[in-house]
């Protein structure tokens, strides 16, 4: 009862027409993020230390003695030289046990499911059959990334990446307003339905929540912000439009500095 | 008589609470483990243990004196008391009894023993412990000194030994004080008196022995001059010696270990050398380091060389034993590395081997393989040899 | 014959075993053998390395590294601490705007979403793309109806 | 040390540097205090640069042993990437201070609270900009008796070693031997208080005494020489005081113990480098300084074991005239009359030994008595004071 009362109290306060919700879509990254430098060095250097102190391959419980797979995996790890006392070591005399220097770390190597050095025509045709091919990845950079296509979605695949329009005058996230003869209508169903007014109804997204996560206040206009991704689909301009998809660095440049440190914190670093 | 002297202690028990205050009244309660009188069940029946305090609050102790038994701990014991395998406690000091609770352990129930009458426990935590002395002092002369001499039976057996290793000791510093005098006369140009000769070994004798347990030269000098300041000092004050001839000695000592201390110094073995100043003596090592960099490293060394190298080395006025024993080490190696290239002979011929070259298999690890290579005999070294031909 | 069956079961078997008279009897039963197979799989006896014996340069090379990740990681961690409060404080600051603002609108903002359910289609990102890495094939389900 | 300068000087040419270090970057570049660096210069291209494999790092004295050593891997790839990252990291301290110091250099009259909040943020920030430079961590590591004890960093590091071992070491023998508080009611450490009798010359006497040992009185026949290592908070005038008691003398008509002074100096001028209270100084110009000459713990036969307490104070301001009674001493009671804040504190013990009676004939003392071997259990005097 109170609310409501409030509510009468208040609503008269601004004009609807000033009221405009503005949509930042973004698309996840689709692969992991690119590993900075330093942490790179570090988990490699770890990792290292972490071979150098495991405990030696216990190779007779993997491959049974007088068994092929034992004898094939005999021939990729040679022994190694053991102590000889006869022999002079510059660089320290071998620690050998179970076919280990204890002081270094051990490699193994294992016997592969599929053929090394075959031509590429064999592999292709065994690509779709076998099931112990030698596994490809794709690359992690992509056409769009070559070209520098930025309305494609396919671009920079371990970044976040945000949907700005251009409406001829300058770059900015899609902003939908009020229309004063309509009825008011919630925030996201406004960012929604003006997306599918400008891009097309073949957009798949997921809408974060229905609360605005920030608030741009100009003088006689409010713009409230709100988050969804795209998961599928595509953005097709409707009227003549220009968009791009744009990570956060890429936005610094177009966007208006003052409106882009507005939304700075907003805004995913991978 | 007996039941007045129990209403006594019954009425000194009231009193000591009542001065308790704070603390809970302990009553007397018997604690046997088994009930005296017979019942039905308990058919194996014991006597009553006797457990329970023995001496009450304000009570006079003596040590040794039981206070309280019981099973377990019901009361902890507290300051001068102890405690028995069968948790009975008893006083350490004559005093007087005190229950009380201690703010460390508030569960907890304490007995202790207060030296004096007036004390209260537990002493507050800050303050100084009250501590009885207890020795009588021996004032007959002759038991004074008999039980002075006395000494344990450790001590006893190992005084021929310990005295042997005194006369030794002092043997060994007469001779080496004599051959310092000597060294000093013939070898150090000091123009100094024989008393002050004498003075000056004995100043050189105890420096030694001070940079032999690890101190620096300087801190030894000082210490010894300390020393001798502080026993001139003592002789005054005792009345042998009159104070302006303290200070006129203390001078004289001054002025002549200022003098000495100029000119002599110890080298590494404890021997008496010419002083070096710092920058003369860094020149110094510095010119024999850059010999041995430039015309000794790196390449097979003939055991003239290697005389030579050693004798660099083994200077004791320049370098400091564990100098010595790394420098040695890096230029007179066992075996010099194979990075030397001239101690390796590559081509051989295994048939016949050359009388000068070592035949040695070695083994590469950056390519993992075998290499049988001739090493030159003098890419080798021997200290023990080398140092007993330098001499 | 009996030579006969023995050629069979060579030839079956692939496997020669001379004929013992007696019983087989080894030492440990072949289960047993198993188990303490398995066991050495997991014991370490003979099997750990050297503990790695640093030189005073490489240990303080290893601390530097150690430090270096040390602050690396507190850096991080602060950025994105004061990243989460400043976003927090925005929807914080829009609500309380937007009730002001609007209040129908800020009811509608509140009202709560029951049947809201996470997307099946948002995936986790891999370590290296799929062969298709957007889907571009969706129809609106209004459209679809059309 | 001398090895160490003997090292530096034999290197032809300045420091030779890898791929990185000293043309950029604040740790090799800027004009600071050499007590920051690696003396050693060998150690200092072991340190920045790869370890070449066979021929092994300069800290490994043992030739065959620095040949045969290996490095872990891919330490020296990574070390360059943290040394960087470390670098910059310094180099915004850096940048920090040069701006605390033009600020308060300008806005001297500026209000007090403001200038001490911008000192307090400088000294953290001096510590900071080299708490991980590597050079600093070998000094500190592994030549901690000769580090330039100047700067805050060194002593940061020195203090968390005192910390480590030193400091619980002292204060469990303070507490268990009953020091605490026989003595003085409690102790705040502060300082690392060592302390040495120079003239033994047995090995297991000569160097600095752990705490709470049994010494033969022989072994502290002449005054000590003490060492007061403070870490924080002392400017160049701080002085001190320094008193030896011995709170086991015995009072033989009060059946009890009294506390007896043993030695007692003031007005001792110490700071973070100077550090050491040496005999003979105080010998020579003792004026002002020495109020109580020194005077061995000399225990009596069957006196049982005593304890030499040593505290270290704090003065305030400067003493003169110092009022004290040497046989009773009252050492609470000193302190606060002089208004003095212990800052450290040692203890060592001594008993009866054969070395007594001539020390008591060295130092002019009456010959000591005897007490019965057995312990009498006569009360203590029943009198309050």
């Amino acid at each position: 009862m109170l609310s409501k009362v409030n509510l009468r109290a208040y609503s008269s306060a601004v004009k609807p027409s000033s009221i405009s919700s503005t949509l930042l879509l973004s698309r996840n990254p689709v692969i992991t993020a690119d590993i900075p430098k330093f942490e790179d060095q570090y988990f490699k250097y770890q990792n290292e230390l972490w071979r150098r102190l495991m405990w030696t391959f216990p190779k007779w419980f993997y491959y049974r003695v007088g068994t092929l797979s034992e004898q094939r995996f005999r021939e990729l790890n040679k022994r190694p030289l053991y102590n000889n006392p006869n022999i002079e070591y510059p660089r320290g005399r071998p620690e050998i046990r179970q076919e280990r220097d204890r002081r270094f770390k051990q490699e193994v190597i294992l016997p592969k499911t599929y053929e090394e050095n075959k031509s590429s025509e064999d592999e292709e045709a065994a690509a779709n059959t076998s099931m112990s091919r030698k596994i490809t990845p794709n690359s992690r950079t992509t056409k769009a990334d070559e070209s520098g296509d930025t309305s494609s979605l396919e671009r920079k695949l371990a970044r976040t990446l945000y949907l700005v329009i251009n409406d001829g005058k300058s770059w900015k996230f899609p902003n939908f307003s009020l229309q004063s003869t309509e009825a008011v209508k919630p925030l996201h169903l406004l960012a929604e339905e003006g997306l599918y007014q400008i891009g097309g109804k073949n957009i798949n997204y997921f809408n974060v929540s229905n609360t605005p996560c920030h608030l741009i206040n100009k003088d006689d206009s409010k713009e409230y912000l709100i988050k969804s991704h795209i998961l599928s689909g595509q953005f097709v301009p409707q009227q003549s439009l220009k968009f791009m998809w744009l990570t956060k660095e890429e936005l610094s440049e177009h966007l208006d500095a003052t409106y882009f440190k507005e939304v700075e914190h907003l805004l995913n670093e991978i | 008589m007996l039941h007045r002297c129990q209403g006594g202690m019954q009425r000194l028990c009231e009193e000591g609470l009542k001065r308790l205050g704070s603390v809970k009244a302990i009553t007397q309660i018997r604690t046997a483990t088994k009930r005296t009188s017979g019942s039905k069940t308990n058919k194996n029946d014991s006597a009553g243990r006797r457990l329970g305090p023995k001496a009450y609050e304000g009570h006079f102790v003596n040590p040794g004196q039981i206070i309280m038994r019981q099973r377990g701990t019901v009361v902890h014991p507290g300051e001068n008391v102890g405690i028995g395998k069968d948790h009975t406690i008893f006083a350490l000091e004559p005093g007087y009894v005190r229950f009380y609770y201690n703010p460390f352990h508030p569960l907890r129930k304490y007995v202790g023993v207060a030296l004096k009458k007036s004390l209260t426990l537990p002493t507050p935590h800050f303050a100084p412990r009250i501590r009885r002395f207890g020795y009588e002092e021996i004032l007959d002369s002759s038991e004074a000194e008999k039980e002075e001499s006395r000494m344990s039976r450790k001590e006893y057996l190992q005084r021929p030994k310990l005295e042997k290793a005194r006369q030794e000791s002092e043997y060994q510093d007469e001779q080496r004080l004599n051959k310092l005098v000597e060294t000093f006369k013939e070898k150090f140009d000091l123009g100094l008196s024989e008393s002050e000769l004498n003075t000056v070994s004995d100043r050189f004798l105890k420096v030694c022995k001070l940079f032999s347990v690890g101190s620096s030269v300087e801190e030894a000098a000082n210490q010894v001059t300390s020393d001798h300041i502080l026993s001139l000092r003592l002789q005054n004050t005792n009345g042998s010696l009159s104070k302006e001839d303290m200070e006129k000695q203390v001078d004289a000592y001054l002025k002549l270990v200022n003098k000495f201390d100029g000119s002599v110094s110890v080298d590494a073995n404890g021997n008496p050398c010419e002083k070096l100043s710092f920058s003369e003596k860094q020149s110094r090592c510095n010119e024999v380091l850059k010999t041995l960099e430039e015309t000794y490293s790196n390449r097979v060394l003939s055991d003239e060389d290697k005389t030579t190298v050693y004798s660099l080395i083994n200077n004791p006025l320049l370098f400091t034993k564990e100098e010595q024993t790394t420098l040695l080490d890096k230029y007179l190696p066992p075996v010099l590395p194979i990075s030397v290239k001239d101690s390796i002979v590559e081509d051989i011929d295994l048939e016949n081997v050359p009388n000068d070259i070592n035949i040695v298999k070695l083994f590469d690890e950056s390519t993992g393989t075998i290499k049988t290579v001739g090493r030159k005999k003098q890419a080798y070294s021997d200290l023990s040899k080398i140092s007993a031909s330098s001499y | 014959m009996f030579q006969q069956s023995r050629k069979v079961v060579i030839e079956q078997t692939g496997v020669i075993r001379d004929f013992i008279r007696h019983k087989r009897t080894s030492a440990i039963s072949p289960s047993t053998q198993r188990v303490v197979n398995q066991l050495s799989a997991i014991s370490a006896t003979r099997k750990q390395p050297k503990l790695i014996n640093l030189c005073n340069e490489d240990l303080i090379k290893h601390r530097t590294i150690t430090n270096a990740w040390k602050l690396y990681n507190r850096k991080k961690n602060e950025k994105r601490m004061a990243t989460l409060q400043k976003q927090y404080e925005s929807i914080k600051n829009a609500m309380e705007d937007l009730k002001h603002t609007s209040p129908e609108l800020y009811e509608a903002a509140n009202k709560k979403e029951t049947e809201k359910r996470f997307p099946i289609e948002m995936r986790i990102p891999t370590e290296y793309p799929p062969t298709k890495p957007w889907i571009y094939e969706y129809t609106h389900p209004s459209e679809k109806e059309k | 040390m001398l090895q160490r300068n003997i090292l530096r000087q034999s290197v032809k040419g300045v420091r030779t540097f890898g791929s990185h270090g000293p043309q950029h970057g604040v740790w090799s570049n800027r004009e600071k205090p050499a007590a920051l660096k690696l003396k050693d210069e060998e150690v200092y291209r072991d340190l920045m640069n790869k370890i070449e494999p066979g021929k092994g790092p300069a800290s490994i004295k043992n030739m065959s042993q620095r040949w045969s050593y290996h490095s872990p891997l891919l330490i020296d790839e990574t070390f360059k990437v943290a040394y960087d990252l470390l670098e910059q990291e310094s180099e915004k301290c850096y940048n920090r201070i040069d701006e605390i110091k033009k600020q308060l250099e300008q806005g001297s009259s500026a209000d007090s609270s403001t200038a001490s909040r911008l000192r307090d943020e400088l000294a953290t920030l001096e510590v900071d900009a080299e708490k991980f430079n590597p050079e600093v961590l070998y000094n500190v590591e592994y030549f901690p008796e000769s580090v330039d004890r100047s700067l805050p960093v060194y002593r940061k590091y020195l203090e968390r070693k005192w910390k480590e071992y030193d400091l619980p070491v002292t204060m469990q023998r303070l507490e268990q031997l009953h020091v605490i508080p026989d003595t003085m009611p409690t102790l705040d450490p502060k300082a690392n208080v060592k302390v040495k009798f120079g003239h033994n010359t047995e090995p297991e006497l000569a160097g600095w005494i752990t705490p709470g040992r049994l010494l033969p009185s022989f072994a502290v026949s002449s005054p000590p020489t003490i060492s007061v290592q403070e870490f924080d908070g002392i400017n160049d005038k701080s002085l001190y005081s320094v008193l030896l008691v011995n709170p086991d003398t015995p009072d033989v008509p009060a059946n009890s113990f009294k506390t007896s002074l043993h030695y007692g100096l003031c007005n001792i001028s110490l700071n973070y480098v100077e550090n050491t209270i040496k005999p003979l100084d105080l010998l020579l110009n003792p004026e002002n300084r020495v109020f109580k000459e020194y005077v061995p713990l000399l225990p009596e036969k069957n006196a049982q074991v005593q304890r030499a307490c040593l505290w270290v104070f704090r003065q305030e301001k400067e003493l003169s005239n110092v009022q004290f009674s040497s046989d009773n001493f009252d050492i609470r009671a000193f302190a606060q009359e002089n208004a003095l804040t212990a800052v450290g504190a040692h203890v060592w013990r001594q008993q009866f030994d054969r070395s007594v009676n001539g020390l008591r004939e060295k130092y002019g003392l009456e010959k000591g008595r005897v007490f019965h071997r057995v312990r009498r259990p006569y009360p203590l005097a029943n009198h309050d004071d």
